[in-house]
């Protein structure tokens, strides 16, 4: 139900890059102190995944991953939990902690680009250092992709990318992709 | 082949490879390789362009980038393009290009009737004349502009494409001269990450027609040896055919590359240019150094060249510039072209030295091939109109401001090669915020101390040896690799072995004395594109406009194309001279970018027709599409305007949608508005702070409308909050104040209340909101939501409840901007399609209409609900707007001190109210203006305006919100409106809310 | 008082004359005298508007022992950098009367100083995109003719019967739903003006000193009393500063803060071509404003950087999304070349008005905070600054524009009419 | 496009940011206690520095905190950033 885009596969610059969205996932926004041992106690509790603090990075399990956004905010995106039994279960874990979770599942996509050509493709509208020696593993980044705002990470051990976008810009940023993937080097 | 002054051997062409090419409408051939300048040199023609101002016959100068005269058009059609320079053009099979500012052609050029009103025309004539009569300026002027500017715009919408690509590297090398080139091998050996951009063709600057050998291989052996190297370490890129046209702050260097224009038109493929955005952590400049012309009478006539363009043209392009050559120079390079010349063949006539004693090695070397060696002596004019016929030359007096003696020798030649010695491009440097400093040695600006990362090294910073070129590349090219951590040089080979090193020598020659009789200066070219003489400067300084700035402007020189590459650093040396300064004092003109001119479609890159700015769309968007909507932009979003079924107009589709809405059951697409959830113990607080009421007495499940303000008091946005929970709220912004809002929640939380307790998370992609509108309303929330009880008493008027709509979880508020009884239904948008149309099935029998912008805006126009940035424009306060009832008195927000100053408390300002357009059929137009009389004579004072006005179904007449002074006291008065057009309309002032002031619909 | 010397007249005749004489024997424009120990006024700033402030109080208020003291060279700041566009269709009577009386003496200013500043009257156009900017548009066009100001609304098909360049299409991203026209409006030669007020000051007396910056204002008693400046100290009645950029550190050495903000403003140029557009067009909605110069170049007006700045350069983005409007625009334009780019140091106040009045110092006057848009205003603003100056009032069309209006609320908000910059 | 060093997210290129206009400015923490005068001068009147200027960024397509630059306002250069809230930060 959650597909925003004409999720095909789509077949850029001969094949060499991939442009697809991965429907179906769960987002929940978790604001709270990371000195708070409960917050970083929930996230644990909840995805068995401990709480990223280190800017810009994030931390994944098989089913789940938690990406840091700001000091005190953190987006989880999980793929076999509902945003409901998350929010729960954060909330329940957390007690009467300052905090906020919200499920933002409907605000977000994610849309995956693979192939060797996917970060020249990012270069051209995103000005991060995309080099896997700046940017590799274990690494995401909010930032603007063209006029979107996106969050971008970097998939292990290969040049793919994973972005999450907000619903409303989805449409946009999909024809900026397939733009720009048209001659891609 | 017929080309008639190819050289039969040598060059970098492809003689395998004709290429056919048109010029001014004849054919011609040329080689793989060639540059449509060195091209039609190949072909023998010389005059190419008419100049500016005068008309006057010019030929090509140059080799490369500093070229001001050899301007043409290029194609035509879509794919024209005005103003490009004939030496950095490649040809390519199908090449059209043609003269440029002649009529009616390059040969017969009616205008240059102009050379005989020359004198008529010195510098900043036009600011002397054309007053007379106070009205004939706009015909003059019509004369003018005719005659002005270069080529010729396309007309047409470009069918090509370009893009952009950000780049960030450890090193940034502008420039693969031997010196960019040393520098790039070295930081890369050092496994740094390097890009190395050139602007021709292909890299090597001045190795690609250099005599000398480097480490025992020939110039150009070595160059194919070092890209080889280049090209097999990671992490390197070498861009040819790119400019690096800005030099920015913060080390961001922007690169233009061009892609296929060098291409026969079927075989182009791909972006015709990119622009490169790179943020380097060490710049390096090693943009060579442009050779400077001499300043003598008739200097502009064709065949008078840059002596390094005749060696690039003989040695590169493999092209015969002349049979017969005069080479004039005050430094020792220009021997290296005689040399060049003696190579090819070509007859040197003489070499005049401006210099008593010439020396150098490449003199030295030219000696032995025997010269007519003229020292001391100067061009001091020319002959021959379209084509050099002979130079006249005179001795110079011993400071060459005056000639020795009148008596002159006429040395017939068809070429003259001239060299006044070199200019380092310092273009790049003085645009990362740098100062150049004059040399009094060199006789040349150079760069000073660096104000970013950046170095400058070779000809660019004034070293014109080439093994100081090589050295200073490659120390650089370590250093600034160490630097950004790489270090792995100091184990590496070293770089090229040194050569032989020689000093540089030469005699200033800013301006060789004019030949005996003529007006001074007038026809010594500086600024050839701008036709810009000697005489001119001398002029502006006798004028009083001493500053170099004020030489430029009121001359134009250097304000062409070419950006006086050439010709600046003589005009401000003769001004300096003038003023009886020294050089140093008088500074350059300011250096900006660009380098060289940039496409304009490069720069806008892909952020064009739909990615101009992205489209914001709602999760329902695709449904309204194929229901037939017409769409508003609102800020970025596409919202439905009005859903016209066949053969209505757009008027007749409002009055039904509201009709519904009154009568019946409409529904609305509200999702756009900005929703921010808002949790914490400090949430009440932080709410009573930004927003005119009081929030602690709202209950949980309860909604209430909130305005919030500006510091200055004045009507910032407005929106419906509901509390979910003691601590949690969720607000709704207007949809184009979503950003701005949420921004400056979080900066007044973050700066300014660190202490309040509060998290904010935007939501407004995650919800979509349906507005359910209208009498029947109830029972089609009922037919799809059985867990609600939507009893009026038990669901009250702005309260909220959770539910499920449809199956799906949702949030029912009973919030009305219609001023009907309505609810708003907030879904997750994901499923907003199946609730919007499980809505729509159960609407059915009670005829559910689905509504846009424009119904809603007569609906609550009809209830006198302000549209924050229609009905007002940031000047007015709530209580303008009649809206006290939401501003509490007994605690501080935001703006609250604001309404004590002495304007924002005046009685008479400006205040909302409605008007009722005495023809029952007209509409008063949204911004006509109030008059108290039906006749007026401007200027009067303007008092108020209409801001919203429709035809009311609901009323059947027309209705109009305005403001107005002192309006509300002023109710039952007519007053007139303005149509536009002189007319008015007259009007009676009314209550801003037209229907149902009680609410009894809403709380129905 | 060391009379200036007559004024050789400017005519074709003039120029007939000397041409004889191979332009030899012209005078300059200006003397350049060294600065006198006192003057009874001093003016802080050699853009137009200073030159413009001496020259008035010349003509209109017979005050000549006067100095134009400018730190670079004359019209050097945002006068020798602006975009040239002359207009006075602004909304709110206060702003729209003060511009209308600089238009109308545009229209007689070539004559009037002997110098043809080229003013141009080719026509405005503001693009309205949405119907927000449409009812913007009627209103500010509403306003304009009760106002005594030409104005007219267009509609799409008559705006691109004026500019068939003009990317009309309903299927634009933001179409041009249609544009006010002010035909009276138009572009004059930026750096004529400061050198045709200056010439004509010098002739009415005024010292025109360039190179000589002001470091200091010295105050006695509550009164000012001279400046201290890089050639020294002098001497004055009363000062009047016309620095633009700069006003806010002007403001700090007499004690005073103002409500500005500096910042870098862009423009950029074309290579110069035949013409392809005749009038000046301006659009607010996706930021962008372009007119071709009598030289051929098009002369294009990019958005205001959003961080202070007093170094006259900005960023290369705001450059990129001004030409992605441009050929959004013009798409025709794509293939055409930019040539140079610069920026310059805008004033900004709160509602995009100046400021023009006296101070709490006395003798101390400010005209500043023109923002993006003061070049149009030129004349006009010299006019009522001389006569502030000389009656130690404000003419009826300043008095709305004082410092006061910051305390009292009086804003006079011209942020739609203004626009991004102009 | 300046390269603004976010305390947080290390230095990222100024489009993602919206500069705040210059730092310190105090509300008056009881507003009706202050002149019109002080109040305006709260409102609008600026020290608009010529030179090393605190003012305040907010990384807004980036971790979404204010924070505060000290940059020289005609080089541009920057000499260091304070995270909100840290010693000797007044916003
Ligand atoms: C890119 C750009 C485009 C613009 N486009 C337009 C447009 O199209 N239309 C329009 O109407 N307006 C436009 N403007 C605005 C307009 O240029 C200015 O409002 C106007 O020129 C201001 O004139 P001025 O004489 O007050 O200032 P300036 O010309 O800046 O003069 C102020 C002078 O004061 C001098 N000064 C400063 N400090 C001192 C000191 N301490 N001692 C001595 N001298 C000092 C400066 O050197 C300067 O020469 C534009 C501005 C820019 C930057
Ligand atoms: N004998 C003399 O008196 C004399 C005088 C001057 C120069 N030279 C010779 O010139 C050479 C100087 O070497 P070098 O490496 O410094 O310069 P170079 O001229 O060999 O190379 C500079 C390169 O930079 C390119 N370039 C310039 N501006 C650019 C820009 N903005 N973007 C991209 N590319 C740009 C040029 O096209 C050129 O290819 C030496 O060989 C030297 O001997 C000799
Ligand atoms: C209306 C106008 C037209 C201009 N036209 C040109 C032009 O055709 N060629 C050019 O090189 N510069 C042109 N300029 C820019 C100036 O060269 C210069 O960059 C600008 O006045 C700012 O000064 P600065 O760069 O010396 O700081 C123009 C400037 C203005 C204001
Ligand atoms: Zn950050």
């Amino acid at each position: 139900m959650a597909e925003i885009l004409r999720s095909a596969l789509h077949d850029a610059a001969g094949g060499r890059l991939q442009i697809e969205e991965i429907p179906g996932l769960h987002y929940v926004s978790l604001r709270g102190d990371p000195a708070a041992p409960a917050v970083a106690g929930a996230v644990t509790d909840v995805l068995k995944i401990a709480l990223p603090l280190r800017p810009n990075t994030l931390a994944a399990s098989e089913t789940a991953k938690v990406f840091w956004l700001g000091p005190e905010e953190w987006l989880l995106v999980s793929l076999s939990q509902s945003a409901a039994e998350i929010v729960s279960g954060l909330r329940l874990s957390l007690g009467g902690l300052h905090s906020a979770v919200t499920d933002v599942t409907s605000g977000c996509t994610t849309i995956r680009l693979r192939g060797a050509g996917s970060r020249d493709v990012l270069a051209k509208g995103c000005t991060l250092d995309l080099h896997p020696r700046a940017f590799g593993d274990g690494q995401c980044a909010q930032t603007l992709l063209a006029k979107a705002p996106v969050l971008i990470e970097a998939l292990p051990a290969t040049q793919d990318c994973q972005l999450i976008v907000r619903r409303s810009y989805a449409d946009y940023l999909w024809h900026w992709l397939h733009d720009a993937s048209r001659w891609a080097q | 082949m017929t080309q008639p002054a190819r050289l039969r051997h040598g060059g970098r062409i492809n003689r395998d490879r004709p290429v056919a090419f048109t010029f001014n409408g004849r054919q011609y051939l040329g080689c793989e390789g060639d540059t449509l300048a060195s091209a039609l040199l190949a072909n023998g023609v010389h005059m190419v362009a008419r100049s500016w101002k005068y008309h006057r016959p010019r030929g090509i100068v140059g080799a490369g980038a500093e070229e001001p005269n050899a301007i043409v058009q290029l194609g035509e059609g879509s794919r024209t393009v005005p103003n490009a320079r004939a030496t950095q053009v490649e040809i390519h099979e199908g090449l059209i290009a043609r003269s440029v500012n002649c009529w009616p052609g390059l040969e017969f050029d009616l205008l240059s009737l102009n050379g005989l009103f020359s004198r008529l025309l010195p510098a900043g004539f036009y600011y002397k004349t054309f007053m007379w009569p106070k009205s004939f300026w706009r015909h003059y002027e019509h004369f003018i502009r005719k005659a002005a500017g270069l080529g010729e715009a396309p007309t047409e919408r470009d069918p090509d494409y370009y893009e952009k690509f950000n780049a960030h590297c450890d090193v940034l090398v502008a420039g693969a001269g031997p010196a960019g080139l040393t520098a790039a091998l070295a930081a890369a050996r050092s496994g740094a990450r390097v890009i190395i951009a050139d602007e021709q063709s292909e890299p090597g600057g001045s190795l690609l027609h250099a005599r000398e050998s480097i480490d025992g291989l020939p110039a150009v052996s070595w160059l194919r040896r070092t890209l080889a190297e280049l090209a097999a370490i990671p992490d390197v890129r070498v861009l040819a055919r790119s400019t690096v046209f800005g030099y920015h702050d913060h080390n961001f260097l922007a690169i233009a590359e061009r892609l296929t224009d060098h291409l026969a038109e079927d075989r182009r493929r791909g972006p015709r240019e990119r622009i490169w955005r790179v943020r380097a952590k060490q710049v390096i400049l090693a943009t060579g150094a442009c050779e400077r012309p001499l300043v003598f009478t008739n200097n502009d006539r064709p065949g008078v060249m840059l002596a390094s363009a005749i060696s690039i043209y003989t040695r590169r392009y493999a092209v015969r510039t002349g049979n017969n050559a005069v080479i004039f120079t005050n430094n020792d390079s220009a021997y290296a072209t005689v040399l060049d010349l003696l190579d090819a063949g070509v007859r040197v006539a003489a070499v005049v030295d401006a210099r008593e004693q010439p020396r150098g090695p490449h003199l030295e070397a030219a000696r032995q091939r025997g010269i007519n060696l003229m020292a001391g002596s100067a061009i001091v004019d020319v002959r021959g109109r379209r084509r050099v016929q002979a130079a006249v030359v005179a001795s110079l007096g011993a400071d060459a401001n005056g000639l020795r003696g009148n008596d002159t020798t006429v040395v017939d030649c068809d070429l003259i090669g001239v060299s006044g010695g070199h200019s380092p491009v310092v273009h790049l440097y003085a645009q990362s915020g740098g100062r150049p400093l004059f040399d009094e040695g060199l006789a040349a600006f150079v760069p000073g101390p660096a104000v970013q990362t950046q170095r400058s090294v070779g000809g660019c910073r004034g070293s014109f040896a080439l093994a100081d070129c090589l050295r200073e590349g490659y120390e650089a090219g370590t250093a600034a690799a160490r630097e950004t951590g790489h270090d792995a040089a100091a184990t590496l080979p070293p770089g090229p072995g040194t050569l032989e090193r020689h000093d540089y020598t030469l005699r200033p020659l800013w301006r060789v004395p004019d030949p005996p009789g003529h007006a001074r200066g007038a026809r010594q070219f500086l600024d050839l594109q701008n036709d810009v003489s000697a005489s001119d400067v001398l002029l502006a300084a006798r004028e009083g406009y001493h500053s170099v700035e004020h030489v430029k402007r009121y001359t134009a020189l250097g304000f062409g194309t070419d950006q006086g590459k050439l010709g600046n650093i003589n005009g401000l040396a003769i001004l300096a001279q003038a003023l009886g300064q020294d050089i140093a004092a008088t500074g350059t003109t300011t250096f900006r970018p660009n380098y060289t001119p940039v496409t304009f479609g490069a720069i806008a890159g892909r952020d064009l027709g739909d990615l101009f700015e992205p489209i914001r769309l709602t999760a329902l968007h695709a449904w309204h599409v194929e229901h037939g909507a017409e769409f508003e932009n609102v800020g970025q979003w596409k919202r439905p305007w009005y859903y016209p079924k066949p053969g209505e107009s757009m008027h007749e589709a409002v009055r039904r949608e509201c009709h519904a809405a009154r009568n019946a059951v409409a529904m609305m697409d509200a999702s756009t508005l900005g929703k921010i959830d808002i949790q914490g113990p400090d949430a009440a607080e932080f709410l009573n702070r930004v927003y005119t009421n009081n929030w602690h007495t709202l209950k949980v499940g309860q909604c209430r409308y909130g305005l919030m303000l500006r510091e200055d008091g004045m009507v910032m946005d407005d929106g419906v909050t509901s509390r979910l929970g003691e601590n949690h709220f969720y607000m709704t912004t207007t949809t184009g104040g979503a950003a701005r809002v949420y921004a400056w929640l979080e900066r007044w939380l973050q700066t300014e209340w660190p202490e309040l307790k509060v998290y904010l998370t935007s939501v407004t992609d995650h919800w979509a909101t349906i507005a359910v509108v209208g009498p029947r309303s109830r029972e089609v929330m009922k037919g799809v939501c059985g867990d609600i009880d939507f009893g009026a008493a038990s669901f009250p008027f702005m309260s909220f409840r959770d539910g499920t709509v449809a199956e799906v979880a949702a949030r029912v508020a009973r919030i009305s901007f219609s001023g009907e009884l309505a609810y708003e239904v907030s879904v997750p948008a994901d499923y907003a399609r199946h609730v919007w149309k499980a809505l729509m099935a159960a609407g059915a029998p009670h005829g559910i209409t689905p509504y846009g912008t424009e119904a809603m805006h007569v609906l609550r126009a009809e209830k006198g609900y302000i549209i924050v940035g229609q009905d007002t424009d940031g000047s007015l306060t709530p209580q303008d707007l009649g809206m006290e009832w939401i501003v509490s008195k007994t605690k501080d927000f935001i703006g609250r001190r604001s309404f004590a100053r002495a304007d924002t408390a005046r009685p008479d300002r400006k205040q909302l109210v409605g008007l009722q357009s005495a023809d029952p059929a007209l509409v008063l137009p949204e911004g006509g203006q109030i008059v108290d009389r039906p006749q007026w004579t401007a200027p009067v004072q303007t008092t108020g305006h209409v801001t919203s006005s429709y035809f009311s179904d609901a009323l059947g007449r027309p209705i109009a919100l305005a403001v107005l002074q002192s309006g509300r006291s002023r109710i039952g008065q007519t007053i007139y409106v303005t149509l536009g057009d002189g007319r008015v309309a007259p009007a009676t002032i009314t209550h801003p809310v037209f229907l149902d002031r009680e609410g009894k619909r809403q709380h129905g | 008082m060391q009379g200036a010397p007559a004024m050789q007249r400017y005519s074709i005749f003039s120029l007939l004359r000397n041409a004889l004489s191979h332009h030899e024997r012209w005078q300059a424009a200006w003397r350049s005298p060294e600065p006198r120990p006192a003057y009874d006024v001093v003016i802080v700033g050699g853009g137009g508007h200073g030159l413009a402030t001496a020259y008035y109080l010349a003509r209109e208020h017979g005050i000549t022992n006067v100095a134009v003291l400018e730190q670079g060279w004359l019209g050097g700041g945002n006068t020798g950098r602006n975009t040239t566009i002359v207009r006075s269709n602004y909304l709110w009577d206060e702003a729209a009367h003060l511009y209308e009386l600089s238009l109308k003496l545009w229209e007689g200013l070539s004559q009037d100083i002997n110098y043809n500043v080229m003013f141009s009257q080719r026509g405005v156009l503001n693009l309205g995109h949405s119907l927000q900017d449409m009812r913007d548009i009627h209103r500010r066009v509403n306003a304009n003719r009760l106002q005594g100001i030409d104005a007219e609304v267009l509609n799409a098909a008559q705006v691109k019967a004026m500019v068939p360049i003009l990317n009309t299409s309903p299927g634009a991203r933001y179409p041009v739903l249609g544009a006010s026209l002010q035909r009276r409006g138009g572009v004059a030669r930026h750096d004529a003006v400061a050198w045709g007020f200056a010439r004509a000051a010098d002739a009415r007396g005024v010292d025109i000193i360039q190179n000589c910056a002001v470091t200091g204002i010295r105050r006695e008693n509550g009164r000012v009393v001279g400046v201290e400046t890089s050639r020294g100290y002098i001497g004055a009645g009363k000062v009047g500063v016309v620095a633009a950029g700069n006003s806010s550190v002007l403001a700090a050495m007499a004690g005073l803060r103002l409500p500005l903000e500096s910042h870098p403003l862009q423009a950029l140029v074309s290579e110069p071509m035949k013409p392809v557009i005749h009038t000046v067009i301006m659009s607010n909605a996706v930021h962008g404003y372009i007119s071709q110069s009598d030289k051929g170049d098009l002369v294009i007006g990019a958005g205001i950087d959003q961080y202070a700045g007093y170094g006259q350069r900005g960023s290369f983005h705001v450059i990129e999304g001004t030409l992605a409007a441009i050929v959004e625009l013009f798409p025709s334009l794509s293939r055409v070349r930019m040539n140079r780019q610069w920026g310059g140091i805008v004033d900004i106040c709160p509602d995009a008005c100046p400021i023009l009045g006296k101070t709490p110092v006395r003798g101390l006057y400010f005209n500043c905070g023109w923002g993006t848009g003061g070049f149009k205003a030129t004349p006009g603003s010299g006019f009522v600054f001389a006569h502030t100056i000389a009656r130690d009032e404000p003419h009826p069309q300043n008095a709305a524009f004082s410092l006061e209006r910051f305390t009292s609320g009086y804003l006079i908000d011209e942020h739609g009419a203004a626009g991004v910059a102009h | 496009m300046l390269l603004i060093p976010c305390p947080w997210c290390g230095p990222r290129a100024e489009s993602e940011f919206a500069c705040g206009g210059e730092a310190g400015i105090v509300r008056p923490g009881a507003p009706d206690a202050v002149s019109d005068a002080e109040w305006a001068d709260y409102l609008f009147m600026r020290t608009n520095h010529r030179g090393l200027h605190r003012e305040q960024w907010w990384h807004a397509h980036g971790c979404r905190r204010w924070f505060i630059v000290r940059r020289d306002t005609v080089t541009c250069r920057i000499d260091g950033v304070e995270k909100m809230g840290s010693a000797g930060a007044a916003p």
